[in-house]
């Protein structure tokens, strides 16, 4: 379970999240929309702890994000992230992109590591793939190597950040595809996305922010059906 | 002019000095190259500001003259300081300072030329910093940064031909004694020229090659 | 901590020879930079024209400038070509090493701006019914000057840095020369010589600096 | 002190200048040899050590005993008033006439006659700053230009970049002689005093300066000094006292 | 009038135009379409110059292009050509890139340039970028500041190759619109595009090419109503 109270956060004198509370219940699919800048990215990279936060409290599984005392690095291991930009690591075969972190960070074997990685790779369909560098492959596919990257380090929480905006039309359709194939294995996730049907197809939950708050919250049929707030009527008529 | 009084002796004579030339670049580069990684790293790290009094300090490396350097260490170690050091240590010390402040900026472009988002891709996984450093910025900076260093070991190869100031005989000194007894003057600078060149030459070339193949991919 | 009595006022005492020393070695790197850039945008040329012996001249010129010490350029223009009879006095040998060396540096670097000039500019420019050289002047030119204006600066640092091997070639009027000189007289080997080397970092930072000024107005896009 | 210093150590490091006919040069084998190298040599013997011969050019001497890199200067230094501020010296243990030699295409035949010249010496000579005041006395038209080394001075006036020098007669006459730099020839006699060269040691190593005194002083009684001058250089041996005064 | 007759070319063994003949008769639209490598750009090219034929001939308005007497310059002052690649002067402004070649090839004064300039980026709809550096451009804008700048020269005849194929597919609209307002005012212009609903809206006749052939060329009813070469037929049923 991941716990966000009140999280305030600032870049400088620009205060970019206004004290948000949310909780993601285990294997939730929660979907967060909002303009360009209304802190959505922000939100999850502190809910990883690559960002500090200057009040407010996350909370993962009890395990306080942003106490002095947690071992972020553990707490990363179980908690996979995702970005628009896809990066690979472009000197690493798809094999030991996907090795690299479970062999390093978890300690694990070749021959284990390298099972988990097959598993994951065929998984999001890059089967064929093990021994070619990231630069041979395109833009949908070195995310769907990223997503197994993340998946083989066994992460219980997924977040991922509009993983289709870099990518040409005809390729969003596959990794979307992976993304929903996750959310009916039951994985927990976060997901922040341009794609509105996907939202709601996919979603329990979809939360709508602007200029640093959670303006609102609710199912996807409430949300896109029958939205409450000004600014979600508006940013909807917008993106439709 | 090819009627000379060159002997294979003197031969040998210049050939010590090349080795002299070969053994104070290689001390030089290697010591500088450790201490250019170490003074690279840690301008990245602390930033622009927090590292300004090292990047100062290494800047004046590279705006005085070497020969001044050399005289001026020499200066202040022996007779400010009277520590009996020998010119070739000072020559090396010099030398390896001097490729170090050269160095701390190649390893910088190379740490930078890694795309931040990379880097953070590398700690969500939970790589700790020496992971990542070890695992994606050291391979990803070196294609950036090996072909500069080669130009660099190349330059610091052609500076030590300065170290004469601290009465070390190398390569050129060397040429210039025997052109004290010889007078050939132009005959022996060539040989001295042609062996600077032999060295030099094929290590750019790699060093282009490096450069233009890495940078098509 | 060292029973070493610094005498910095009798040091002092000889700045003003040793900023007249420090104009003569703005002059010739100056200089060297002027004529370097014009041989260097000659060789360059050269290196296009196609002709085999032209580009080997060019060639040759380029390597052996770039990977043979700078001392040795100097000795070689002073000592190495007074063997053909031509006599170089020490300013000269001094300003022809140093552009020597300018030029086959600069060539590289402007060989390498070219490259990174895309082709279809040349050819956007004659489709617009330019001349070659039209094409050239208005289009390439001021994009390779734009890519080496930062190794010029470079290299007119490193011209400054180079004039300190005058000495070898018996210049003494520029301020490595004047500061051996007074040492000769005084001595004060530390002393004099940490003059000289904050008057060199004052000037190559001002190079530097300026050089950056110069950039960031003169290149808008 | 210094003096036990080096017994101690079992080597006297000497400072001595390595272009500089027939006081210091090389052997075919590029081994050190000369009238210094000798003298360093013997006052090694008498010291009991071995001889350590440490190559230094001219401007490098000084700086080379005060960083400690020689224990003493035989290094033909001439016993200015001006550097035995910043070291010690021993009586005389040479002395040079200071001769002119000239490019003979030039003409020049005389000291005066190189007005309107361009003349060299090496950087940080005692002949090097003499000559230097008269060029600029001399004014429009002379030139004065030091060079690093001996060898570079005498190769230039081979080369005719330079058209005359003026150099201590003994390297004079060496270089002439060695056919080595084509049409030169010594003119004539510089007028300086003649330059009186001693051994110098730190300034404050009495008992060691002493030794030097007395040494000097040994070689001249045992003959040694004329023996070596004969070898090295020949002819008339030059008087190392000066009249009227003591030193 | 353009003349084209029984043009070949060849670039080494590789014969890439294979005896052309075609005449664009003034205010005609013509489109070109084809596979990649089928010579398309090259027959563009050789028609202002920038290419020589190896045999045939190609006349404008009397003029033999090929012909040694010509002032290829003065000739290609009167034929605009624009590129896949925008190929925009980066180091001059919007204003410098239009004006260069009119005053330094026709030795117009600066003020008169410069109203022309004005005047054709008005009608592209760059009014407003006059002291803008292209790099600060779209890309869609670039491309329609490169039909500016051959615009203001007063070409007789336009080529234009793939002008869009190098934009993302939102800013390829502007252009096939300034595109489509030119065709309107009677310029002369031979196309060479993949956009297959706009050859069908305002070209006059279109020419389909392959491997280095004009395989069939006729009014766009004709060619993509019924096709009658059986490579246009597959080529159509392929971009389809
Ligand atoms: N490292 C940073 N330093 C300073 N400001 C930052 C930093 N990261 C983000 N910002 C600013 O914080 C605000 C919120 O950024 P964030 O990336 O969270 O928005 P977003 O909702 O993800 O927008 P988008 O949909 O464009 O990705 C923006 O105004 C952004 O410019
Ligand atoms: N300068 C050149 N040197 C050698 N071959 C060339 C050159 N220019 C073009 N070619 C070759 O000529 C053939 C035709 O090229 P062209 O550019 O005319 O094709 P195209 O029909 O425009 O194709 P596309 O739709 O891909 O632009 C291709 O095989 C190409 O590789
Ligand atoms: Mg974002
Ligand atoms: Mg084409």
């Amino acid at each position: 379970m991941i716990e966000i109270e009140n999280v305030r956060k600032s870049f400088g004198a620009l205060e970019v999240l206004k004290g948000i509370d949310l909780t993601v219940s285990n294997g939730e699919v929660l979907t967060v929309i909002g303009g360009s800048g209304s802190g959505k990215s922000t939100l999850l990279t502190c809910i990883n702890g690559l960002e500090p936060i200057d009040a407010g409290k996350i909370t993962i599984d009890g395990t306080e994000v942003h106490a002095r005392s947690t071992n972020l690095n553990k707490l990363r291991a179980r908690v996979g992230i995702v970005f628009q930009q896809f990066n690979a690591f472009p000197h690493l075969t798809v094999r030991e992109n996907v090795t690299l972190a479970p062999r390093k960070v978890l300690g694990m074997g070749k021959a284990e590591a390298n099972e988990i990685a097959e598993k994951q790779l065929r998984h999001v369909g890059l089967g064929d793939k093990l021994e070619t560098y990231p630069g041979r492959l395109s833009g949908g596919q070195q995310q769907r190597m990223a997503i197994a990257r993340a998946l083989a380090m066994s992460p219980d929480y997924m977040l991922f950040d509009e993983v289709t905006s870099a990518l040409d039309p005809q390729l969003v359709g596959e990794v979307l595809e992976t993304l929903k194939m996750l959310a009916e294995e039951g994985m927990t996730m976060i997901l922040v996305t341009h794609e509105m049907s996907f939202a709601r197809d996919v979603s329990n939950r979809v939360a709508f922010f602007h200029k640093g708050v959670m303006a609102e919250i609710g199912p996807p049929a409430q949300i896109f059906g029958d939205p409450q707030h000004p600014e979600t009527q508006a940013f909807l008529s917008k993106v439709r | 002019m090819f009627e000379t009084a060159l002997t294979t002796r003197d031969l040998w004579f210049l050939a010590q000095g090349a080795g002299i030339t070969i053994l104070v670049t290689a001390i030089s580069v290697v010591i500088g190259t450790i201490l250019g990684i170490l003074f690279g790293v840690i301008r990245v790290q602390l930033g622009p500001i927090l590292s300004a009094p090292l990047t100062f300090v290494l800047d004046i490396f590279r705006s005085v003259p070497l020969l001044i350097q050399l005289v001026l260490t020499n200066a202040f170690v022996g007779i400010v300081l009277q520590w009996q050091i020998s010119g070739f240590t000072v020559a090396c010390a010099v030398l390896s300072l001097y490729t170090s402040a050269y160095c701390a900026e190649i390893v910088r472009g190379g740490i930078d030329a890694v795309p931040q988002t990379t880097r953070r891709a590398a700690r969500s996984l939970g790589m700790t910093w020496a992971q990542d450093m070890v695992y994606i910025v050291t391979p990803l900076a070196t294609r950036v940064a090996l072909p500069s260093w080669i130009g660099l070991a190349l330059g610091v190869m052609k500076d030590s031909a300065l170290v004469y100031v601290v009465q070390v005989t190398e390569l050129l000194k060397s040429t210039q004694i025997l052109i004290t007894r010889l007078q050939e003057p132009l005959f022996l600078l060539l040989i001295c020229g042609a062996f600077y060149f032999i060295i030099s030459f094929p290590l750019a070339r790699l060093g282009g090659y490096l450069e233009r193949r890495w940078s098509n991919d | 901590m060292f029973d070493y009595t610094f005498q910095w006022g009798q040091a002092m005492a000889r700045l003003p020879q040793m900023l007249e020393g420090a104009i003569v070695t703005m002059q010739v790197a100056v200089l060297s930079m002027v004529l370097g850039i014009a041989l260097a945008i000659v060789l360059t040329l050269l290196r296009l024209s196609g002709s085999r012996p032209l580009m080997a001249i060019s060639t040759t010129w380029v390597e052996v400038a770039r990977n043979t010490p700078a001392l040795f350029q100097i000795y070689m223009a002073h000592f190495g070509v007074a063997s053909f009879g031509l006599y170089l006095n020490p300013f000269m040998s001094l300003l022809v090493g140093i552009t020597f060396n300018n030029a086959g540096y600069l060539a590289e670097n402007f060989r390498g701006a070219l490259k990174a000039i895309p082709d279809t500019q040349a050819r956007a420019g004659r489709s617009l019914g330019m001349t070659q050289l039209q094409a050239f002047r208005y289009i390439i030119v001021p994009q390779m000057l734009r890519i080496s204006f930062l190794p010029m600066t470079n290299q007119m640092v490193w011209a400054i840095l180079m004039t300190s091997l005058g000495v070898t070639v018996g210049m003494n009027t520029d301020l490595y020369g004047v500061t051996q000189d007074l040492n000769a007289l005084t001595f004060r080997t530390f002393e004099l010589f940490a003059i000289a080397a904050v008057i060199f970092y004052v000037i190559t930072k001002t190079i530097t600096l300026g050089g950056r000024l110069i950039a960031a107005r003169l290149f808008r896009y | 002190d210094k003096l036990d210093d080096i017994i101690a150590s079992g080597t006297l490091r000497c400072a001595v200048v390595l272009d500089f006919p027939p006081m210091g040069m090389r052997d075919e084998n590029n081994e050190p040899i000369g009238f210094d190298v000798d003298y360093c040599k013997d006052l090694a013997a008498a010291l009991g050590v071995d001889a350590e011969i440490v190559e230094t050019p001219f401007p490098e001497r000084i700086p080379a005993l005060m960083s400690n890199r020689v224990d003493v200067g035989v290094a033909s230094t001439s016993d200015t008033l001006e550097r035995a501020k910043t070291v010690g010296f021993s009586v005389p243990y040479f002395a040079f006439e200071m001769a002119v030699t000239a490019n003979n295409s030039t003409g020049i035949d005389s000291f005066e006659a190189m007005k309107g010249f361009t003349v060299g010496a090496v950087a940080g000579t005692y002949e090097a700053i003499a000559l230097e005041e008269y060029v600029n006395q001399w004014g429009e038209g002379s030139t004065f230009r030091p060079y690093q080394t001996q060898a570079d001075v005498f190769l230039a006036l081979s080369q005719g970049q330079l058209d005359a020098t003026v150099s201590t007669s003994t390297v004079a006459q060496a270089n002439v002689q060695s056919g080595n730099f084509g049409d030169i020839s010594v003119v004539g006699f510089a007028p300086f005093d003649t330059d009186y060269v001693a051994l110098f040691t730190r300034r404050d190593e009495y008992g060691f300066l002493n030794y030097l005194d007395l040494f000097v002083s040994q070689q001249v009684r045992t003959g040694r000094y004329a023996e070596l001058y004969e070898k090295w250089v020949g002819g008339e041996l030059p008087d190392l006292t000066i009249p009227g005064v003591y030193r």
